[in-house]
Protein backbone atom coordinates (compact mmCIF):
# COMPACT_ATOMS: atom_id res chain seq x y z
CA UNK A 1 0.00 0.00 0.00
CA UNK A 2 0.98 3.65 -0.85
CA UNK A 3 -0.22 6.92 0.10
CA UNK A 4 0.28 10.28 0.37
CA UNK A 5 -2.23 11.83 3.05
CA UNK A 6 -2.87 15.21 4.59
CA UNK A 7 -4.13 13.64 7.29
CA UNK A 8 -2.73 12.30 10.59
CA UNK A 9 -0.95 8.78 9.46
CA UNK A 10 -3.15 5.94 11.67
CA UNK A 11 -0.50 3.07 12.08
CA UNK A 12 -2.54 1.07 13.79
CA UNK A 13 -4.69 0.67 10.53
CA UNK A 14 -1.32 0.51 8.62
CA UNK A 15 0.19 -2.51 11.50
CA UNK A 16 -3.35 -4.79 10.80
CA UNK A 17 -3.07 -4.24 7.00
CA UNK A 18 0.80 -5.58 7.74
CA UNK A 19 -0.54 -8.73 9.34
CA UNK A 20 -0.35 -12.53 7.15
CA UNK A 21 0.02 -15.75 8.92
CA UNK A 22 3.42 -16.15 6.94
CA UNK A 23 4.90 -13.03 8.34
CA UNK A 24 7.66 -13.29 10.65
CA UNK A 25 9.15 -9.93 11.43
CA UNK A 26 7.23 -7.07 10.86
CA UNK A 27 9.64 -3.48 10.88
CA UNK A 28 8.25 -0.15 10.88
CA UNK A 29 9.92 2.96 10.30
CA UNK A 30 8.55 6.28 11.49
CA UNK A 31 10.06 10.06 10.60
CA UNK A 32 8.77 12.37 12.64
CA UNK A 33 9.16 16.39 13.39
CA UNK A 34 11.78 16.79 15.74
CA UNK A 35 12.05 20.08 17.22
CA UNK A 36 15.57 21.61 16.30
CA UNK A 37 17.94 21.23 12.95
CA UNK A 38 21.77 22.16 12.63
CA UNK A 39 21.42 24.18 16.19
CA UNK A 40 17.93 25.89 15.58
CA UNK A 41 14.90 25.60 16.74
CA UNK A 42 12.13 24.36 14.66
CA UNK A 43 7.87 25.58 15.12
CA UNK A 44 6.92 23.47 12.78
CA UNK A 45 7.81 21.52 9.07
CA UNK A 46 5.73 22.29 5.86
CA UNK A 47 5.52 19.06 3.29
CA UNK A 48 4.54 19.51 -0.13
CA UNK A 49 4.40 16.61 -2.99
CA UNK A 50 4.08 16.41 -6.68
CA UNK A 51 1.20 13.64 -6.04
CA UNK A 52 0.89 11.88 -8.72
CA UNK A 53 4.81 11.71 -9.26
CA UNK A 54 5.52 11.12 -5.77
CA UNK A 55 3.25 8.40 -5.38
CA UNK A 56 4.60 6.82 -8.88
CA UNK A 57 8.39 6.91 -7.18
CA UNK A 58 7.22 5.53 -4.22
CA UNK A 59 5.66 2.56 -6.08
CA UNK A 60 8.89 1.98 -7.91
CA UNK A 61 10.48 1.72 -4.72
CA UNK A 62 8.30 -0.40 -3.22
CA UNK A 63 8.63 -2.75 -6.10
CA UNK A 64 12.39 -2.68 -6.65
CA UNK A 65 12.13 -3.79 -2.45
CA UNK A 66 9.72 -6.38 -2.80
CA UNK A 67 12.28 -7.83 -6.03
CA UNK A 68 14.99 -7.76 -3.60
CA UNK A 69 13.60 -9.14 -0.81
CA UNK A 70 10.47 -11.93 0.05
CA UNK A 71 8.61 -9.11 1.04
CA UNK A 72 4.78 -10.27 1.94
CA UNK A 73 3.23 -7.12 2.25
CA UNK A 74 4.63 -3.33 2.72
CA UNK A 75 3.05 -0.03 3.52
CA UNK A 76 4.27 3.11 2.40
CA UNK A 77 2.65 6.52 4.06
CA UNK A 78 3.41 9.74 3.57
CA UNK A 79 2.47 12.94 5.34
CA UNK A 80 1.65 16.50 3.23
CA UNK A 81 0.60 20.10 4.75
CA UNK A 82 2.18 21.15 7.71
CA UNK A 83 3.18 19.28 10.63
CA UNK A 84 3.96 19.77 13.63
CA UNK A 85 6.92 18.74 16.41
CA UNK A 86 5.98 15.53 17.27
CA UNK A 87 3.88 14.18 14.37
CA UNK A 88 4.84 11.16 11.92
CA UNK A 89 5.81 12.56 8.99
CA UNK A 90 6.26 9.62 7.23
CA UNK A 91 5.59 5.74 7.78
CA UNK A 92 7.18 2.58 6.29
CA UNK A 93 6.20 -1.06 7.08
CA UNK A 94 7.45 -3.82 6.02
CA UNK A 95 6.24 -7.75 7.00
CA UNK A 96 8.51 -10.59 6.11
CA UNK A 97 9.14 -14.42 7.04
CA UNK A 98 12.06 -13.47 8.87
CA UNK A 99 14.02 -10.72 10.44
CA UNK A 100 16.49 -9.68 8.29
CA UNK A 101 14.79 -8.79 5.08
CA UNK A 102 12.81 -6.62 6.95
CA UNK A 103 15.01 -4.09 8.13
CA UNK A 104 16.93 -4.29 4.92
CA UNK A 105 13.71 -3.24 3.22
CA UNK A 106 12.31 -1.05 5.37
CA UNK A 107 15.62 0.92 5.54
CA UNK A 108 16.54 0.98 1.62
CA UNK A 109 12.86 2.06 1.13
CA UNK A 110 13.29 5.08 3.34
CA UNK A 111 16.83 5.87 1.97
CA UNK A 112 15.53 5.82 -1.56
CA UNK A 113 12.55 7.59 -0.84
CA UNK A 114 14.78 10.61 0.71
CA UNK A 115 16.35 10.60 -2.56
CA UNK A 116 14.13 10.17 -5.54
CA UNK A 117 10.25 11.21 -3.82
CA UNK A 118 9.44 14.91 -5.06
CA UNK A 119 8.60 16.06 -1.50
CA UNK A 120 9.81 19.00 -0.31
CA UNK A 121 10.02 20.06 3.74
CA UNK A 122 10.17 23.71 4.29
CA UNK A 123 11.37 24.37 8.02
CA UNK A 124 9.24 27.04 9.47
CA UNK A 125 11.22 28.60 12.46
CA UNK A 126 10.61 31.90 15.00
CA UNK A 127 12.59 33.98 12.82
CA UNK A 128 11.81 32.34 9.55
CA UNK A 129 11.77 29.46 6.57
CA UNK A 130 13.57 27.83 4.25
CA UNK A 131 13.13 24.86 1.62
CA UNK A 132 15.83 21.97 3.29
CA UNK A 133 18.67 20.89 1.27
CA UNK A 134 17.38 23.50 -1.40
CA UNK A 135 20.07 25.55 -1.75
CA UNK A 136 24.50 24.92 -1.69
CA UNK B 1 6.90 29.93 -34.14
CA UNK B 2 6.98 29.00 -30.83
CA UNK B 3 3.99 26.84 -28.43
CA UNK B 4 2.97 26.90 -25.15
CA UNK B 5 4.20 24.42 -22.68
CA UNK B 6 2.87 24.13 -18.91
CA UNK B 7 5.29 23.88 -16.31
CA UNK B 8 4.70 22.94 -12.76
CA UNK B 9 6.70 24.57 -10.20
CA UNK B 10 7.25 23.25 -6.19
CA UNK B 11 9.10 24.01 -2.94
CA UNK B 12 11.58 26.71 -3.42
CA UNK B 13 11.34 27.31 -7.57
CA UNK B 14 7.55 28.30 -6.67
CA UNK B 15 8.63 30.39 -4.75
CA UNK B 16 11.31 32.16 -6.66
CA UNK B 17 8.81 32.14 -9.69
CA UNK B 18 6.18 33.47 -7.24
CA UNK B 19 3.83 30.61 -9.34
CA UNK B 20 3.52 27.22 -9.16
CA UNK B 21 2.18 26.70 -12.94
CA UNK B 22 4.24 28.82 -16.17
CA UNK B 23 3.29 28.85 -19.41
CA UNK B 24 6.69 28.80 -21.59
CA UNK B 25 6.75 29.65 -25.10
CA UNK B 26 9.32 27.17 -26.71
CA UNK B 27 9.99 26.40 -30.55
CA UNK B 28 9.11 22.65 -31.84
CA UNK B 29 12.03 20.04 -31.06
CA UNK B 30 12.67 21.84 -27.92
CA UNK B 31 14.56 19.56 -25.30
CA UNK B 32 14.72 19.34 -21.87
CA UNK B 33 17.81 21.57 -21.99
CA UNK B 34 16.41 24.25 -23.68
CA UNK B 35 13.39 24.69 -21.33
CA UNK B 36 15.84 25.04 -18.30
CA UNK B 37 18.19 27.62 -20.23
CA UNK B 38 15.11 29.23 -20.90
CA UNK B 39 13.89 29.67 -17.33
CA UNK B 40 17.56 30.35 -16.28
CA UNK B 41 17.69 33.05 -18.02
CA UNK B 42 14.22 34.73 -17.17
CA UNK B 43 14.58 33.76 -13.96
CA UNK B 44 18.04 33.92 -13.04
CA UNK B 45 16.84 33.07 -9.69
CA UNK B 46 16.61 29.77 -10.36
CA UNK B 47 20.69 29.58 -10.92
CA UNK B 48 20.90 29.80 -7.08
CA UNK B 49 19.07 26.28 -5.91
CA UNK B 50 21.60 23.75 -5.67
CA UNK B 51 20.13 21.37 -8.28
CA UNK B 52 16.93 21.33 -10.72
CA UNK B 53 16.06 18.31 -12.23
CA UNK B 54 13.06 18.13 -14.73
CA UNK B 55 9.64 15.66 -14.86
CA UNK B 56 8.23 15.04 -18.11
CA UNK B 57 4.85 13.28 -17.45
CA UNK B 58 5.67 12.46 -13.96
CA UNK B 59 9.25 10.62 -14.88
CA UNK B 60 12.72 11.81 -13.94
CA UNK B 61 13.83 13.00 -17.93
CA UNK B 62 17.21 13.71 -19.46
CA UNK B 63 18.59 17.07 -20.67
CA UNK B 64 17.96 15.63 -23.78
CA UNK B 65 14.54 14.69 -23.99
CA UNK B 66 12.49 15.82 -26.34
CA UNK B 67 9.23 17.93 -25.23
CA UNK B 68 5.46 18.33 -26.68
CA UNK B 69 3.24 21.01 -25.53
CA UNK B 70 0.61 18.08 -24.41
CA UNK B 71 3.56 17.02 -21.93
CA UNK B 72 2.93 17.24 -18.27
CA UNK B 73 6.83 18.99 -17.09
CA UNK B 74 7.47 20.00 -13.59
CA UNK B 75 10.46 21.62 -12.29
CA UNK B 76 12.26 19.18 -9.58
CA UNK B 77 14.60 20.61 -7.05
CA UNK B 78 16.30 18.91 -4.23
CA UNK B 79 13.70 16.94 -2.57
CA UNK B 80 13.78 16.29 1.22
CA UNK B 81 11.07 14.02 2.13
CA UNK B 82 11.30 11.58 4.94
CA UNK C 1 11.00 1.03 29.33
CA UNK C 2 11.29 -2.90 29.76
CA UNK C 3 8.36 -5.23 30.53
CA UNK C 4 7.68 -9.23 30.46
CA UNK C 5 3.57 -9.62 29.78
CA UNK C 6 1.39 -12.30 29.67
CA UNK C 7 -1.22 -9.97 27.92
CA UNK C 8 -1.09 -8.85 24.29
CA UNK C 9 1.23 -6.27 23.54
CA UNK C 10 -0.05 -2.52 23.00
CA UNK C 11 2.38 -1.22 20.35
CA UNK C 12 -0.24 1.88 20.40
CA UNK C 13 0.82 2.60 24.05
CA UNK C 14 4.62 1.74 23.42
CA UNK C 15 4.71 4.25 20.24
CA UNK C 16 3.14 7.19 22.82
CA UNK C 17 5.62 6.45 25.23
CA UNK C 18 8.51 6.45 22.53
CA UNK C 19 7.41 10.60 21.55
CA UNK C 20 9.62 13.20 22.64
CA UNK C 21 10.36 16.33 21.06
CA UNK C 22 13.88 15.68 19.87
CA UNK C 23 13.03 12.21 18.34
CA UNK C 24 13.03 12.19 14.62
CA UNK C 25 13.25 8.71 14.21
CA UNK C 26 11.26 5.91 15.26
CA UNK C 27 12.19 2.44 14.61
CA UNK C 28 9.81 -0.56 15.89
CA UNK C 29 10.81 -4.01 15.32
CA UNK C 30 7.77 -6.66 16.13
CA UNK C 31 8.13 -9.86 16.19
CA UNK C 32 5.21 -12.27 15.24
CA UNK C 33 4.31 -15.49 15.65
CA UNK C 34 4.22 -17.26 12.00
CA UNK C 35 2.37 -20.45 10.56
CA UNK C 36 5.18 -22.51 9.60
CA UNK C 37 9.08 -23.23 10.43
CA UNK C 38 11.06 -25.53 8.47
CA UNK C 39 8.23 -26.45 6.29
CA UNK C 40 6.06 -27.86 9.14
CA UNK C 41 2.46 -26.09 9.85
CA UNK C 42 2.53 -24.92 13.54
CA UNK C 43 -0.55 -24.13 14.96
CA UNK C 44 0.68 -22.05 18.26
CA UNK C 45 4.13 -20.85 19.98
CA UNK C 46 4.04 -21.21 24.07
CA UNK C 47 6.57 -18.91 25.32
CA UNK C 48 7.72 -19.74 29.03
CA UNK C 49 10.58 -17.15 30.91
CA UNK C 50 13.11 -17.42 33.69
CA UNK C 51 11.30 -13.88 34.54
CA UNK C 52 13.86 -11.91 37.12
CA UNK C 53 16.85 -12.70 34.64
CA UNK C 54 14.65 -12.54 30.97
CA UNK C 55 14.36 -8.63 32.73
CA UNK C 56 17.45 -7.95 34.10
CA UNK C 57 19.39 -9.79 30.81
CA UNK C 58 16.83 -7.08 28.64
CA UNK C 59 17.96 -3.97 30.57
CA UNK C 60 21.51 -4.81 30.04
CA UNK C 61 21.13 -5.50 26.79
CA UNK C 62 19.18 -1.70 26.36
CA UNK C 63 21.63 -0.19 28.68
CA UNK C 64 24.28 -1.62 26.23
CA UNK C 65 22.49 0.07 23.27
CA UNK C 66 22.17 3.18 25.08
CA UNK C 67 26.12 3.11 25.12
CA UNK C 68 26.60 3.44 21.90
CA UNK C 69 23.67 5.08 19.82
CA UNK C 70 22.16 8.16 20.72
CA UNK C 71 18.98 6.82 22.03
CA UNK C 72 16.25 9.35 23.48
CA UNK C 73 14.16 6.83 24.47
CA UNK C 74 13.28 2.80 23.95
CA UNK C 75 10.87 0.45 24.79
CA UNK C 76 11.42 -3.92 24.80
CA UNK C 77 8.41 -5.74 25.68
CA UNK C 78 8.00 -9.91 25.08
CA UNK C 79 5.07 -11.60 25.61
CA UNK C 80 5.00 -14.91 27.28
CA UNK C 81 2.67 -18.07 27.49
CA UNK C 82 0.61 -19.38 24.55
CA UNK C 83 0.21 -16.91 21.37
CA UNK C 84 -1.37 -17.59 18.52
CA UNK C 85 -0.61 -17.34 14.63
CA UNK C 86 -0.18 -13.09 14.15
CA UNK C 87 0.31 -12.65 17.85
CA UNK C 88 2.82 -10.18 18.69
CA UNK C 89 5.81 -12.33 20.53
CA UNK C 90 8.13 -9.39 21.02
CA UNK C 91 8.22 -5.70 20.58
CA UNK C 92 11.40 -3.12 20.24
CA UNK C 93 10.82 0.52 19.78
CA UNK C 94 13.52 2.83 19.50
CA UNK C 95 13.46 6.86 19.41
CA UNK C 96 16.67 8.33 18.29
CA UNK C 97 17.19 11.80 16.21
CA UNK C 98 18.47 10.16 13.16
CA UNK C 99 17.14 7.21 11.26
CA UNK C 100 20.83 5.17 11.16
CA UNK C 101 20.84 5.04 14.95
CA UNK C 102 17.26 4.07 15.16
CA UNK C 103 18.13 1.17 12.63
CA UNK C 104 20.77 -0.07 13.97
CA UNK C 105 20.28 -0.35 17.75
CA UNK C 106 16.30 -1.81 17.13
CA UNK C 107 18.61 -4.49 15.24
CA UNK C 108 21.22 -4.91 17.69
CA UNK C 109 18.56 -5.49 20.71
CA UNK C 110 16.83 -7.62 18.78
CA UNK C 111 19.57 -9.63 17.72
CA UNK C 112 21.05 -9.73 21.28
CA UNK C 113 18.14 -10.33 22.89
CA UNK C 114 17.66 -14.19 20.71
CA UNK C 115 21.08 -15.16 21.82
CA UNK C 116 21.15 -14.04 25.98
CA UNK C 117 17.96 -13.53 27.16
CA UNK C 118 16.14 -16.49 28.98
CA UNK C 119 13.18 -16.85 27.21
CA UNK C 120 12.19 -20.40 25.39
CA UNK C 121 9.89 -21.03 23.04
CA UNK C 122 8.04 -24.58 22.06
CA UNK C 123 6.42 -24.86 19.06
CA UNK C 124 3.14 -26.46 18.93
CA UNK C 125 2.41 -28.92 15.50
CA UNK C 126 -0.85 -30.13 14.81
CA UNK C 127 0.98 -33.65 15.46
CA UNK C 128 3.81 -33.05 18.17
CA UNK C 129 5.60 -30.07 20.03
CA UNK C 130 9.56 -29.26 20.28
CA UNK C 131 11.77 -26.57 22.41
CA UNK C 132 12.99 -24.53 19.15
CA UNK C 133 16.55 -24.91 18.95
CA UNK C 134 17.38 -27.13 22.21
CA UNK C 135 18.69 -30.07 20.56
CA UNK C 136 21.43 -30.64 17.94
CA UNK D 1 28.44 -34.02 54.65
CA UNK D 2 25.81 -32.37 51.75
CA UNK D 3 23.98 -28.99 52.05
CA UNK D 4 20.71 -28.85 49.41
CA UNK D 5 20.79 -26.21 46.70
CA UNK D 6 17.68 -24.87 45.26
CA UNK D 7 17.87 -25.50 41.14
CA UNK D 8 15.28 -24.26 38.77
CA UNK D 9 14.37 -25.65 36.02
CA UNK D 10 12.81 -24.21 32.58
CA UNK D 11 11.89 -25.68 28.89
CA UNK D 12 13.21 -28.35 27.72
CA UNK D 13 15.34 -29.27 30.86
CA UNK D 14 12.33 -29.09 32.86
CA UNK D 15 10.23 -31.60 30.41
CA UNK D 16 13.20 -34.03 30.88
CA UNK D 17 13.81 -34.08 34.46
CA UNK D 18 10.04 -33.79 35.00
CA UNK D 19 10.26 -30.48 37.65
CA UNK D 20 10.46 -27.12 37.86
CA UNK D 21 12.46 -27.03 40.83
CA UNK D 22 15.51 -29.26 42.18
CA UNK D 23 16.79 -29.55 45.79
CA UNK D 24 20.40 -30.79 44.31
CA UNK D 25 22.04 -32.21 47.81
CA UNK D 26 26.03 -30.36 47.23
CA UNK D 27 29.33 -30.97 49.19
CA UNK D 28 30.74 -27.65 50.61
CA UNK D 29 32.83 -25.89 48.08
CA UNK D 30 30.86 -27.39 45.23
CA UNK D 31 31.15 -25.35 41.79
CA UNK D 32 28.70 -25.06 39.09
CA UNK D 33 30.77 -27.68 37.22
CA UNK D 34 30.17 -30.31 40.07
CA UNK D 35 26.26 -29.38 39.84
CA UNK D 36 26.42 -29.99 36.30
CA UNK D 37 27.96 -33.44 36.84
CA UNK D 38 25.65 -33.91 39.13
CA UNK D 39 22.59 -33.76 37.32
CA UNK D 40 24.32 -35.35 34.44
CA UNK D 41 24.94 -38.30 35.86
CA UNK D 42 20.86 -38.25 38.25
CA UNK D 43 19.17 -36.92 35.01
CA UNK D 44 21.11 -38.72 32.08
CA UNK D 45 18.67 -37.13 29.74
CA UNK D 46 19.93 -33.68 30.45
CA UNK D 47 23.16 -34.69 27.91
CA UNK D 48 20.93 -34.76 24.57
CA UNK D 49 20.27 -31.13 24.77
CA UNK D 50 22.36 -28.82 22.45
CA UNK D 51 23.49 -27.26 25.32
CA UNK D 52 23.38 -26.13 29.29
CA UNK D 53 24.70 -22.89 30.68
CA UNK D 54 24.17 -22.38 34.62
CA UNK D 55 22.73 -18.81 36.57
CA UNK D 56 23.69 -17.70 39.39
CA UNK D 57 21.18 -15.16 41.35
CA UNK D 58 19.88 -14.32 37.79
CA UNK D 59 23.47 -13.90 36.42
CA UNK D 60 25.44 -16.20 33.81
CA UNK D 61 28.06 -18.09 35.98
CA UNK D 62 31.23 -19.73 35.04
CA UNK D 63 31.98 -23.11 35.59
CA UNK D 64 34.19 -22.72 38.51
CA UNK D 65 31.86 -20.23 40.08
CA UNK D 66 31.27 -21.03 43.73
CA UNK D 67 27.88 -22.05 44.43
CA UNK D 68 25.93 -21.39 48.28
CA UNK D 69 23.15 -23.26 49.58
CA UNK D 70 21.38 -19.44 49.64
CA UNK D 71 21.64 -18.94 45.63
CA UNK D 72 18.92 -19.06 43.20
CA UNK D 73 20.61 -21.15 40.75
CA UNK D 74 19.00 -22.15 37.26
CA UNK D 75 19.44 -24.05 34.52
CA UNK D 76 19.75 -22.22 31.21
CA UNK D 77 18.94 -24.70 28.27
CA UNK D 78 19.62 -22.91 24.44
CA UNK D 79 17.34 -19.67 24.56
CA UNK D 80 14.84 -18.86 21.57
CA UNK D 81 13.01 -15.90 22.35
CA UNK D 82 12.09 -13.34 20.33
Amino acid sequence: MIALTADPIDFSSAYHYLQTDEAGAIDFFFGVVRNNTQQRSVNQLDYEAYGPMAIREMQKIADQACERWPILKYVVIHRTGVLRIGEMAVLIGVATPHRDAAFEATRYIIDTIKQTVPIWKKELFADGEVWVNATP
Amino acid sequence: MTQPHTVLLFGITRDLVGQSRLSVPLTKGSRVSDLVAHLNAQYPALTGVKSILVAVNSEYAEPNTLLDPSDEIALIPPVSGG
